[in-house]
């Protein structure tokens, strides 16, 4: 059977989605750029951003290498995106990921979602985030400071049980 | 049928893509996943607990008991990490 | 009896809490700036930012005004950012509230919450707002673009159901 | 001891703060509501439902059954419409 996000379930708002700013990227996000871009007009209210960072892991981290599936990557995210902006009332919505070499403090995904009001606004980011990262096809490894590759980062449990919540609301 | 491998699939199997013809039988991904298991170590490696690797076709998620007719690229991958 | 934020409860967590930033000011807010301080250092690896803007209402509103007490405007923005502090396990916690006259599309307040993980500093950041929505003393009015001052923006039952929710959690 | 009245509540007023010495009696933030209602046709109109009037004692919020001893600033306002 096919999976799709609409497995989440849909609350049937009558307001046409907005249309999702989707990236796969391997430059730095301008954060202030793609926030002022959502903010603008004078129908927004309150704009959620979620900017996830590389840790370093106690000094550990020298990098994360990022890998996706190209084509399915976006493809994900937008679907993803358009999920969020069926179930919730946004006025925009903006989900970017890196791929390559990320540094320790670099960020490495970014969403944002504006809306009138704030629950809808925070409650769509998180939506977006716990999908992120149960269904988009990227994984992380390693590169630590003494040189050598290490592993590949394990999937956590907390993550599908995190996207799996949203199916009980 | 082109056959897409990711991340620690990739690694293992020593490829990141290729061309195969399924023989006769090999009808659902879970058919796949075993049928590539025995071509071999490195394929072994791979898919040593097949029920954990995820399957798209044609970039799309699907459960392991997914046919795969009409598959023009199928992917296989650990569970994502990305976010 | 005297109220304070500790009436939501604390989970008593071990860390030592964040400072925060707090800061009550007429001007524009850097969220650029704010957002560049608060994620650096390779321990962060959530960052959830709020930011409320000011609506135009349709094209009726010309500015909202925001009066506040001053002294004790910050006092209880800062103790509501120290009971975030204690209750998830926040890495940095700023919380920004605008006064004066704020035209439509400019931010009113920016809150932004960093943890290791995401799911502290999205509820960090929800609890803030929706605490500071009811406890911090500021004051909208509306002034409309026909020249008149329009009224007080009445407070909505919505906003203390919300900060009530907390302390059932 | 000194009151601060903001947003509607300075406005029907018609002041932004005030020293008052308080009469016999008036022990408590209920009291004070209720003898400053009868202070003049602005005080009532500010007043009128008194119970909707939020109240802090030296910038701390208070219920309206707490005393006014120790009270230096007493500030009263509608309820909050930040953020």
């Amino acid at each position: 059977m096919k999976q799709h996000p609409d497995d989440a379930g849909s609350q049937g708002s009558a307001h046409a989605p907005a249309r999702p700013t989707v990236r796969v990227e391997t430059g730095r996000i301008d954060m202030a750029a793609e926030t002022a871009r959502l903010s603008g007009g004078g129908a927004v209210g309150g704009l959620v951003t979620f900017s996830g960072y590389c840790r370093d892991e106690g000094g550990r981290l020298a990098a994360l290498e990022l890998e996706h599936y190209p084509g399915m990557a976006e493809r994900e995210i937008e679907k993803i995106a358009l999920e969020a902006a069926g179930r919730w009332p946004l006025l925009a919505v903006t989900a970017i990921h890196r791929t390559g070499m990320i540094s320790p403090g670099e960020e490495i995904v970014f969403v944002a979602c504006a809306s009138e009001h704030r629950q809808a606004a925070f409650e769509a980011a998180s939506f977006l985030m716990d999908f992120l990262k149960t269904r988009a096809p990227f994984w992380k490894r390693e590169h630590l400071v003494d040189g050598t590759a290490g592993g590949w980062v394990e999937s956590k449990d907390t993550d599908d049980a995190a996207a799996d919540k949203w199916h009980r609301l | 049928m082109k056959l897409a491998y990711f991340a620690w699939v990739r690694e293992r199997i020593g490829l990141a893509e290729e061309e195969v013809q399924l023989p006769a039988g090999v009808e659902t991904v879970d058919d796949l996943l075993h049928w590539l298991k025995g071509r071999g170590a490195n394929y072994d490696s791979a898919l040593q607990a097949p029920e954990i690797i995820r399957v798209a076709i044609n970039q799309e998620h699907v459960d392991h008991s997914e046919p795969l007719a009409g598959a023009k690229e199928v992917a296989l991958f650990p569970p994502m990490t990305g976010g």
